[in-house]
C-alpha cells in the first residue's frame, strides 16, 4: 500500500491530491511502525508526519494558488540515480540479518543495556523515553535546536514586513 | 573549568542564539556571535595545546560511558578545524557587522546573527564529536542554519539558491543516515571509536561496503564534489557576502573533514582504500571536478560566482589528496582545507569591500579600483596570488604538498592536472587583477561610500595570514602532518 | 465562520480537553509512549483550532508572535540550563544524577525538566510555523 | 518467505527509490518537498526494521515479559522525524516566498525567467 501511495504522488497532477496522499502515506507509515512495535516512533509520526506537516502543506498550498503540476517527463539521471541507490542497496540485502532476528548484531551490542539497567539507572518504564532524554539527551538537545532553527528560519523568511512583498519584488527585480 | 571545554566549545555558540532571539536586537545578536565565537577560539586553541600536549581528550556527556552515550572525542585533526571554524567566524563578523547593515532590512538582522551563531556551533559540532548519529543531528543544525542564512539576501535568486541548497543537502544528509543506519545493523554501535574497533570483523559483507558507499556519497554532495557539486554555484553567489565568505571557509571543510574521519578513522585506511581502493573514484571526481570548476570559473561574469566556481576546483583538491591515501597526500589534502579557507574567505571579503562601494560585483566594475581602493585591491591581490599559488603564499604550500604526493604514488597525469588548473586559476584571477591595476575605471558605477576600516582591517587580517601560513609552516604543516599520520597509522 | 455557533460551542468544548491530552502525553511520556514532541504538537493542534474557528487575529491576541519567539528560545534555553546546572555541580554536561540526592531521582527530575524544554520549544514553534504560514 | 531472507528490505528499497526518483525528476516545486517526504519516510522503516525482535513487544519495561524490540533506532527515529518536519517547514517556506518572487513554483517556468540559476 505504501508503494501505491508513492507512485501516485508520483503521477498525480493535483498538488491537493498530492499533499493528502503524502498525509495517507505517513499515517499507513505509523501503522507499519505498530506492526513493527515501535509505538513512541508510530505516536511521533501520525501526529508530527501525518498532522503537522499536512497543516504546513496546505498553508502553503493555499499561499501560492497553484493547483495542479504540470506532468512530470521522465527523467534519465533521475532514474539512473534512483537504481544505483536501489542497485547498492539490494546488493547489500544479501548478508543483512534476518527482520525480527535476536541474535542480529543490533539487537546485541549496546541495546541490551538499555533494556535491563535502564530503570535501576534512570527509573523509568518507558525504555524510549530513557534514552532519548538520558542516554542520548545530547541529540535530543540537538534535535530541540534543529526545531528552533526551523522556526527562526521560517521567522526570517514570512515573518513581519511580508505585507510589501510585491513592493520588494519589483525592486529586486530592478536591480537585477 | 576547563575540563569542560570539548562541550563548551559547542555550547557557548548554541545557547548566544536563543538568548539573542530573547532580545531580538540586531547590535546585541552580533555581539553575542562574536564574543561566543571568540570564546569557541579560546576554547579550540586551548584543547589543540591540550590535545598536542597529552593527547586524545574524551567528553562523555552525561556521565554515560561511551558507546552508551553521547561522546565528544577531540584528536589533533578536529581541533585544529574547530579552531579553524572559531577562527572563521572570529574574522568574518566584524567585517559582517557594516556589510549586513547594508545589505538587510535592520529587523531581520538579529535572525542572521542568530542562524550564524546556530550554524557556527552546528560546525563544530560536526567536528568535535564522536558518535556517528550526533554527526547527523547537528549537520542538520549547521544544515537548516545555512539555508536560513543564503535566503536572507535581498533578492529573489537567493530563495530559489536557498530552496536547490536544502533539496540537495536533505537528500546528502538522508544518505549519510542510510550509511549510519547499515553500519549500525551489522555492528549495533554508534560510537566512531567502537565503529572503528568491531568493523573490521564484519567488513567484507555487504551492507558495511554499501553504508560506506552511501556515506561517501553523502558527503560528497555535502562537501560539493563532482558531480553532486551544482548547488554551491548558486548558494554561494546569492548569498549576503558575508555569509559567503563565512560558508566558504567553514561549511565544506567541514565535510572534507567527515570524509577523513568516516573514511580515515571510522572504516580504516586499509580498508577504505587497501581493499576497496576507494581512492581511484575519489581522484577521478576530482580531477573531473577541478577541470569543470576551473573552465566554468573561466566564464563567469560574475565575481561571486567565479569565486564560487573556483571553490568547486578548489574543494576537489582535497579531495584529490584524501583519495590519495599517503601522509603527504592526505597532509596536503587537510592543509589545503586550512588554507583555501584563509584565501576564499579573504577574497569573498575583497569582493564585499567592492559591492560595499560600488554596489555590484561584475567584472566591468572591478575596472580602475587599484587607482580608487588600493588599499582594500592590494590585499585582495594578495588572496588572489594565494589561489594561484604563488610561491610565500599560502596556496602554495598546499598545492606543492599535493604534487609531490600525486608523483610519489605514481599518479602524474594528477599532478599535472593540478598544474593545468593552476594556469587556468592564473587566467580567471590574472583577468581580473588585470582590470584592477591596468583598467580604466568606468564611468557609470555608482560610488556608494568609502570601506569602513572594520570591514578592511579584518580583510587584511586575512591577506596577512595567507602569507603568514606561506611563509611559517610549521604550525599547520606540522600539525597535519601527524594527524595524517596518526589516521594512516590507525588501519594498521 | 464566526456566525457558526455549532462549531463555536463545540471548539470551546474540545479545546480544553486537547489541552489536558497535550499536558497528559507531556507527563505520561515517562510511562507510556508520548513526551515532550508529541505534547508540544497537539497544544499547537488546540491553537490551530482555535485560530481557524475565531479567527488568526483572534488567536494572535491570545498568543502574541513575541511570546511565541520567546517561549521557543526558554525551551531551548531551559533544556540547556538543567546540563549546565550538571556541570557546576560538578558532573558533566546533562548528566542529571546530582540534581537530587538519589541519582535515579535525580534522573527523573532531569528527564521531566528536558521534556518540558522540548515541549515548550515545539509547541511555540509549530503554533508559529503556523501563524506565519497563514497570515 | 526463507527463499527471499531480505524481503522487508525489499519494499522499503522501492520506497526509497521512488521517493528519490520523484526529488530528481519532478519539476513542481511542492513536489519536490512530497518526494524528500517519502524518501525519508522510507528510511525511517529501514530503521525500525533493524529494531524489530520477533515475539518481542514495544520497549515499555512490564513485568512478565522478556523480549523488547530495540529502543536505540526508535530514538534516532524520533530524532529524525522532527528533523524532517524542520527542514519540510523550511523548504515550504523557500517556496512560498519562490511563488510571491516568481509567480510559479514550476522550476521550468522559473529557468525561463532566470536563466543562471
Amino acid at each position: 500500500m505504501l508503494g501505491v501511495t508513492a507512485l501516485a504522488i508520483l503521477r498525480a497532477p493535483g498538488l491537493f491530491t498530492v499533499v493528502m496522499l503524502s498525509s495517507i502515506y505517513s499515517l499507513l507509515s505509523a501503522v507499519v511502525f505498530v506492526t513493527l512495535d515501535a509505538v513512541d516512533v508510530a505516536f511521533t509520526e501520525a501526529v508530527v508526519g501525518a498532522g503537522a506537516s499536512t497543516i504546513l502543506m496546505l498553508a502553503a498550498l493555499a499561499l501560492t494558488n497553484q493547483r495542479r503540476a504540470k506532468p512530470t517527463p521522465i527523467s534519465p539521471t533521475g532514474l539512473i540515480a534512483a537504481f544505483l541507490m536501489g542497485g547498492g542497496l539490494i546488493y547489500a540485502t544479501v548478508d543483512m540479518p534476518v527482520l525480527g532476528d535476536p541474535s542480529a548484531p543490533a539487537t546485541l551490542h549496546v541495546a541490551p543495556r538499555y533494556l535491563n539497567d535502564s530503570y535501576d539507572e534512570v527509573g523509568l518504564p518507558n525504555v524510549v523515553t530513557s534514552v532519548l532524554a538520558s542516554y542520548r539527551g545530547y541529540d535530543t538537545f540537538g534535535e530541540v535546536t534543529v526545531i528552533f532553527t526551523a522556526g527562526i528560519g521560517v521567522l526570517a523568511l514570512l515573518g513581519r514586513g511580508r505585507r510589501d512583498r510585491k513592493s520588494r519584488r519589483k525592486a529586486s527585480s530592478e536591480s537585477t | 573549568m576547563e575540563q569542560h571545554f570539548p562541550v563548551l566549545v559547542v555550547l557557548v555558540p548554541m545557547l548566544a542564539a536563543p538568548i539573542a532571539v530573547l532580545f531580538a536586537r540586531g547590535g546585541l545578536a552580533w555581539f553575542l556571535a562574536l564574543a561566543s565565537s571568540l570564546a569557541s577560539l579560546y576554547m579550540s586553541a586551548v584543547m589543540l595545546l591540550t590535545v598536542l600536549d597529552v593527547g586524545v581528550i574524551s567528553y562523555h556527556i552525561g556521565d554515560w560511558a561511551p558507546p552508551w552515550g553521547i561522546e565528544y572525542r577531540i584528536d589533533r585533526l578536529n581541533a585544529l578545524v574547530a579552531l579553524l571554524l572559531s577562527g572563521v567566524s572570529v574574522a568574518v563578523l566584524p567585517f559582517a557587522r557594516r556589510s549586513v547593515k547594508k545589505e538587510i532590512a535592520l529587523e531581520r538582522q538579529y535572525l542572521l546573527y542568530t542562524c550564524w551563531s546556530l550554524c557556527l556551533s552546528g560546525l563544530i559540532g560536526m567536528t568535535v564529536t564522536g558518535d556517528a548519529f550526533n554527526v547527523f543531528v547537528f549537520l542538520e543544525i549547521s544544515a537548516l542554519s545555512t539555508y536560513a542564512l543564503v535566503s536572507m539576501a535581498n533578492r529573489r535568486q537567493a530563495h530559489l539558491a536557498a530552496f536547490r541548497y536544502l533539496v540537495a543537502g536533505t537528500v546528502g544528509a538522508t544518505f549519510i543516515l542510510v550509511g549510519i543506519g547499515l553500519l549500525y545493523m551489522q555492528t549495533g554501535t554508534l560510537n566512531m571509536a567502537d565503529l572503528a574497533e568491531r568493523l573490521p570483523a564484519v567488513a567484507g559483507t555487504r551492507p558495511v561496503i554499501a553504508g560506506l558507499g552511501f556515506i561517501i556519497v553523502g558527503i560528497a554532495v555535502k562537501m560539493a564534489m563532482f558531480p553532486v557539486h551544482g548547488w554551491l554555484p548558486g548558494a554561494y553567489s546569492r548569498a549576503p557576502v558575508a555569509v559567503s565568505a563565512f560558508l566558504a571557509g567553514t561549511a565544506t571543510k567541514v565535510s572534507a573533514y567527515l570524509l577523513v574521519r568516516f573514511t580515515y578513522t571510522v572504516f580504516g585506511a586499509d580498508f577504505t582504500f587497501g581493499t576497496l581502493s576507494i581512492g581511484t573514484p575519489i581522484i577521478l571526481f576530482g580531477v573531473a571536478g577541478a577541470v569543470v570548476g576551473s573552465v566554468a570559473a573561466m566564464h563567469a561574469s560574475d565575481l561571486k560566482r567565479l569565486l564560487a566556481y573556483s571553490s568547486v576546483a578548489q574543494i576537489s583538491y582535497m579531495g584529490i589528496g584524501i583519495g590519495i591515501a599517503t601522509v603527504e597526500g592526505l597532509g596536503g589534502g587537510m592543509l589545503h582545507v586550512f588554507n583555501h579557507a584563509l584565501m576564499k574567505v579573504a577574497l569573498f571579503m575583497g569582493v564585499g569591500c567592492v559591492l560595499y562601494s560600488r554596489g555590484s560585483a561584475s567584472l566591468e566594475s572591478f575596472s580602475g579600483l587599484g587607482k580608487q581602493m588600493p588599499i582594500a585591491m592590494g590585499a585582495f591581490t594578495l588572496a588572489a596570488l594565494s589561489l594561484i599559488g604563488v610561491p610565500g603564499t599560502a596556496g602554495f604550500v598546499s598545492k606543492w604538498y599535493l604534487v609531490v604526493a600525486a608523483l610519489d604514488s605514481g599518479w602524474w597525469p594528477v599532478a599535472m592536472v593540478i598544474m593545468v588548473t593552476s594556469l587556468m586559476a592564473v587566467v580567471y584571477m590574472g583577468k581580473i587583477l588585470e582590470r584592477i591595476w591596468l583598467g580604466q575605471p568606468s564611468t557609470d558605477v555608482a560610488h556608494e561610500g568609502r570601506v569602513p576600516v572594520a570591514m578592511l582591517s579584518m580583510l587584511y587580517v586575512l591577506a596577512f595570514a595567507n602569507i603568514y601560513f606561506g611563509l611559517e609552516t610549521s604550525l599547520t604543516v606540522g600539525v597535519v602532518l601527524d594527524a595524517a599520520r596518526e589516521l594512516i597509522g590507525q588501519g594498521g | 465562520m464566526h456566525h457558526h455557533y455549532v462549531l463555536r460551542v463545540v471548539s470551546k468544548i474540545l479545546i480544553p480537553p486537547i489541552l489536558l491530552f497535550a499536558l497528559y502525553v507531556q507527563f505520561h511520556g515517562d510511562f507510556g509512549p508520548g513526551g515532550g514532541f508529541q505534547a508540544g504538537v497537539i497544544f499547537a493542534a488546540a491553537f490551530v483550532l482555535y485560530a481557524l474557528v475565531f479567527g488568526l487575529a483572534a488567536a494572535r491576541e491570545v498568543v502574541s508572535d513575541t511570546v511565541l519567539r520567546i517561549v521557543s528560545a526558554l525551551g531551548v534555553l531551559l533544556y540547556a540550563g538543567v546540563g549546565i546546572v550538571n556541570m557546576l555541580k560538578g558532573n558533566n554536561f546533562l548528566a542529571y544524577n546530582n540534581l537530587a540526592v538519589d541519582p535515579v531521582a535525580g534522573q527523573h527530575l532531569g528527564v521531566l525538566l528536558v521534556e518540558a524544554g522540548v515541549g515548550m520549544t515545539v509547541g511555540a514553534v509549530v503554533i508559529s510555523l503556523f501563524v506565519y504560514f497563514s497570515s | 518467505m526463507d527463499s527471499l531472507p531480505g524481503y522487508n528490505y525489499w519494499i522499503v528499497i522501492l520506497l526509497m527509490m521512488t521517493g528519490l526518483y520523484v526529488v530528481m525528476s519532478c519539476r513542481n516545486l511542492l513536489k519536490k518537498i512530497v518526494g524528500l517526504n517519502i524518501f525519508q519516510a522510507s528510511v525511517f522503516v529501514f530503521y525500525i526494521s533493524i529494531a524489530k525482535v520477533s515475539g518481542g513487544t514495544a520497549p515499555i519495561l512490564k513485568d512478565g515479559i522478556d523480549v523488547y524490540s530495540n529502543p536505540l533506532p526508535h530514538v534516532l527515529i524520533l530524532t529524525a522525524i522532527v528533523v524532517g518536519v524542520a527542514t519540510t517547514a523550511l523548504g515550504l517556506a523557500l517556496i512560498v516566498r519562490i511563488h510571491g518572487d516568481y509567480d510559479t513554483i514550476e522550476e521550468d517556468e522559473i529557468e525561463a525567467e532566470e536563466p543562471e540559476g
